[in-house]
């Protein structure tokens, strides 16, 4: 977090920048299909994030050696297209979009049916054609609902959110302002039905009251988000 | 009718419907797959496309940097085109280093447009001999179902004739202006397929095909950029047959163009 | 008692110990191996510290480079936080480019220290807009029994806190002067073992567990870094379960990092 | 191209700075075996180009995954030595040698009869010495005399030219300031029985009417490019 | 060697700036077993130097491509950890520390019983974790020993030493100054039982009378050296 | 006389000759193959030589650049040597970055130049601090049949003794003026093949044969410059040996450098 306590960004009526509440999240769509050659895919434009995420599988696993007998290989990949920053962003893995794929790989694996599938692989791809702060947390929400536009099995979708800190005041979903001079993230993957958590990632400082209100923003958002993609679902594709 | 998608199947296939002069999704040999341009489309570049043709959609975004110029060329900017087919695009690009294949795809693309001279890049200049302008063209694949070369010049000119220089986001000026674009080049693609060319071959036709030829023509029907690519041989017959078609599509290409730049 | 080293096979040994709420080397559940820290062991480095958790061994060393600032941050100097863990820490360690493990290790690591602000980059300035210090923490395994994460957090804190800025070697003083580090972030990992979370694993019960999370606490209890790694699931109630524990650990290693600081 | 149409390259009686016509080639020569060790070589020496190249094969075919049960396979490299240009080329495969490398390639498997060589592969080597305009044409002239001097069957070698434009002329075989200075660029890959083509790229401004006479112009090199390839693997080693 | 003949190392006594004569060796001291997880292991302090060298294996050898049917296949990697020397050395395998795991290797493969592990792997890992002047011969002095205290079957040790030139003057065993600053540097990996040698290299200007007096000095260290290194092996564990 | 290539009856071949003490090619034990050196054969190189050891042939070209001196050595400019060994030279060289046999052989042949002293860097200031030339060596195979390194040292030496600083070209002079070369280091290598060391080994004895021992001597027969590669064990008497027929070979070789030069 960049921490820079001098830039106003929430009002004493708790109004923030964008004119939202503290507990507000940014306006959230979803349109399923939209990567026509997938197998499954989602657009989540989400304030202005624009996400893509396309599902290709079950298929053969190649190369062999990352076979598994029992299982299905999950293989996921999060990416920033060049022109997705206000700087443009050089092609290529970087450590970052490394570790976020690792993360995000993580999250899946604890509520995709891969015993299903023995010897196959799933190919998950997120692409960020857009971001504005919170494109894990966009791109993990993308990614499960092309897994479940795939027909891929879960046990649950997973639904991701970030709140935060700014201003020593604790609020939903950081837009880029925020979260460039906010003091604190939390990015949480949760599922839906039952409250439970497979992505938790946190950076800043918070006190542990604070973490607790933090927690629990995450936890009503992700509620709201839930049914925007189950809608997205039900209402076919683009 | 179920089409076979093992190549030496598919090339049978598509060699027996060459007989009859058809195509395996019923397209005349010259036509080409419904093709939609937008502009605008992407908020944080400086200027963008989207292109559709048929199941094939690309992106092209537009940013600029301040470079050096070189010290041999005091009073020019620069023009970098990069061109990234991600493993999101379809089941067989794979994550790792560019492949050979879109390293071409990029430089067949970035020369149309350079060759051109659509981008003046002494109009770049800012302060002779220390700053000018970079722009950096980058063409980025979401769905491919064939002909990407296609799609990323088209989206390519696109974006640069919308494309806005950041003069506000780089102090230099209170409002941004215009890249200057002063052509618009068009490329057109070839693929032989069961024996003879085709005109915007899909998917298919691409993994059944032999040769393709791509052709990059200006205004004035003045070719600025050839490539052949694959193994194949071509007569010259065959090659005049495809510019002349080249000439007549150009034109159409170039005034979607024009007409989504006045509707923007 | 004979531990097996087949995954499937530990896992289930470790699940029918957890049943007893039992561990294979006879610790309880939130007990750690025998930890050790000293510091000052690097002759060549400008600050150094080794940690020895029961077979785990890593080293942290702080070198200093003088930088450039930011543009937009003239004030400012930098920090930086690698990892490496080398094929000499363990049989399964392979050489090449760092894999995502390691990536993770660094960045969870780096984070917590990072986000605690214990190491004002401000205080980095020698000359406004020219010249800072450059901090560099390496991290290095060359003994992997579970749980690097917290071995280098603590090795790391605890290296920076014994850091001399090289002001003689640079020419800008007479005498070196200690690296301000305000504050002590401690991190504290927990896996899932048996379907359980335990404090502190070792190689076997990482092998043999799902998921782990990393809490790095500042002073005063607050929260710097978190991190879930691994598949797996978890509820809000063994989450707090965590952090309680965490609470109270942490104070225990921050007092370790000051007797040693003190004995030094 | 560089397009600098300030430089004067050819004057009014349509001679050009190195003495020759618009329609002349440069000097060109060709010697075979010069490459002791491979299965066979060959040293093009045109202008001041300098190209050797060596094929390897047909051999056994690794990896393994690349072999092909139909057919052998072609792998070719086009490489500048360090040495080989100005200012000095850092060793290692860039962009522009991978895209020569695979149009080279394509070019040749086009004649190569690489069915009667099932599971095998053959290895094209060809080295740039010394640079002066047109190396991908002398790289790959070059790699058709080596494959026929290892009595590789091909239906016809391919001989390979570029025309182009200077001072609004068009002419024959650019050299090296008509290339950096001149307004277009066709390099073709012919073969010299049939006149059909194998490699085909163009840079730059051509009207309609230019460009066809810069693809006479190649066609007419060919035939005397052909006939110094074949005397050369009359006359013996060098 | 920088050859810098204008720094002083040596003084008319034959004294050296550390105190010690011409032929006379920095302190040495070696432990064992302080990796813990290796099958063998050995920490080796040589005046400021700090080297710790782990053995695994014998193990199963993969990837199977560099299987050997007759004998183990011996990966050594020499590597200096970031913090080691003055100025930060930037990880990763650099052209100096690749040749020097090859001429480890090729001197540790001259004395292991490689033939009575068909098939197998088994790997030596060196790192410097404190650089001080002479760490190729402190890294393959601990690597002998780490081999023995993991009982891999050895004809004999190998003792590395490195004697040199400094103000003229033939010296053994160069301190870094001296290293830096010096007029040549002979490092030799000797079987001390034999006395013949497995690693050989040297750097500098030697007139013969010269090489043969550093060649003496290094055959002497190697005695003693040797002494320390059966010691450690004998006392047992650190 | 058919030879195996299999190496393991290649060398039992080798090494029954050895006991008649004779080589699969007719060659007595310290005789070398037939050895040309010309000078000038590369225009684009500021210096150039080719060397041809029986079927080895190597390429020498000189480049210069121009460098900035570390700051630590204001009046020094720079020497890099560089060996590159395409999968041209032989059906066994592979593409890809460079094997660790290349990197030791360009390591090696730089050693014995740089050592030697030949190239004075004092000598390469242009004005201290600022500019000073950069002489870049890079030594190219074409054909590998063996003893690369002598015909790299070699071909290296006489490119160097031809090179021409470049001052026209950099604009700071009317005219080129000699590389100042004070020295003719030269590198003499054997190989252990059935048992004894032999000198100039070809591509077959290399195969077949076990470590090699790399000696380059000044013009004084002053050592500047050795190498033990391969596994393989050797006594000081062998050595010696090797020493006393490399102080002859080399005062053959440094008068065929000679008469190059003065040919040129």
């Amino acid at each position: 977090m960049g921490g820079y306590g001098d830039v106003q960004m929430i009002d004493e009526n708790g109004i923030r920048v964008d004119g939202r509440g503290p507990g507000d999240l940014r306006p959230v769509s979803i349109e399923t299909g939209v990567i026509p050659v997938a197998d499954g895919s989602a657009r989540v434009i989400w304030g202005t994030n624009h996400a893509v995420a396309a599902v290709y599988g079950p298929m053969e696993c190649h190369p062999r050696k990352i076979q598994r007998q029992d299982r299905a290989v999950l293989d996921v990949r999060y990416n920033m297209a060049p022109f997705s920053t206000t700087d443009r962003m050089r092609p290529g893995f970087n450590r970052r979009s490394r570790e976020i794929s690792k993360v995000t790989a993580d999250a899946l694996e604890s509520v995709v049916l891969l015993e299903m599938y023995p010897r196959c692989k799933v190919r998950v791809e997120i692409e960020i054609l857009c971001a504005e702060a919170g494109t894990r947390c966009v791109g993990l929400t993308a990614a499960s609902v092309a897994l479940a536009h795939a027909g891929i099995p879960m046990t649950d979708m997973v639904v991701s959110v970030a709140s935060g800190k700014i201003n020593d005041v604790v609020v939903c979903d950081l837009n880029k302002e925020e979260d460039n001079y906010g003091e604190a993230d939390l990015p949480m993957g949760i599922l839906p039905n039952s409250g439970e958590l497979v992505f938790l990632q946190m950076d800043g400082d918070l006190s542990q009251a604070e973490f607790q209100q933090a927690w629990d923003y995450n936890m009503e958002a992700a509620m709201v988000v839930h049914q925007i993609m189950v809608d997205a679902l039900k209402g076919g594709d683009a | 009718m179920a089409i076979p998608i093992v190549p030496q199947l598919l090339r049978a296939h598509l060699a027996e419907l060459a007989e009859n002069d058809e195509r395996h999704d019923g397209r005349a040999r010259w036509e080409s797959r419904n093709t939609e341009l937008e502009i605008g489309v992407l908020r944080n570049a400086e200027g963008s496309a989207k292109v559709r043709i048929g199941d094939t959609i690309v992106y092209a975004g537009v940013k600029f940097q301040i470079m050096t110029p070189y010290p041999d060329r005091p009073n020019q900017g620069g023009l970098m085109c990069s061109a990234e087919i991600r493993p999101v695009a379809g089941p067989n690009w794979e994550p790792g280093p560019p492949s050979p294949e879109s390293i071409e795809l990029g430089r067949v693309v970035d020369r149309g447009i350079r060759e051109s001279g659509c981008i003046d890049v002494d109009n770049l200049c800012i302060i002779p001999g220390e700053k000018a302008w970079q722009v950096i063209l980058d063409l980025f694949a979401i769905s491919d179902d064939g002909n990407l070369f296609d799609a990323f010049a088209l989206a390519g000119i696109a974006a640069l004739k919308s494309a806005m220089l950041p003069e506000v986001k780089f102090e230099m000026s209170d409002s941004d202006r215009p890249l200057p674009v002063s052509k618009t080049p068009i490329m057109c693609s070839y693929h032989k397929v069961g024996g003879r060319f085709v005109y915007d071959a899909d998917g298919r036709e691409e993994l059944g095909g032999d040769e393709r030829i791509h052709i990059t023509l200006g205004d004035d029907d003045h070719v600025h950029s050839l490539q052949k690519g694959l193994k194949g041989i071509f007569t010259e017959n065959e090659f005049s047959e495809i510019m002349e078609h080249a000439q007549s599509r150009c034109k159409e290409l170039r005034e979607m163009v024009h007409n989504a730049e006045e509707a923007d």
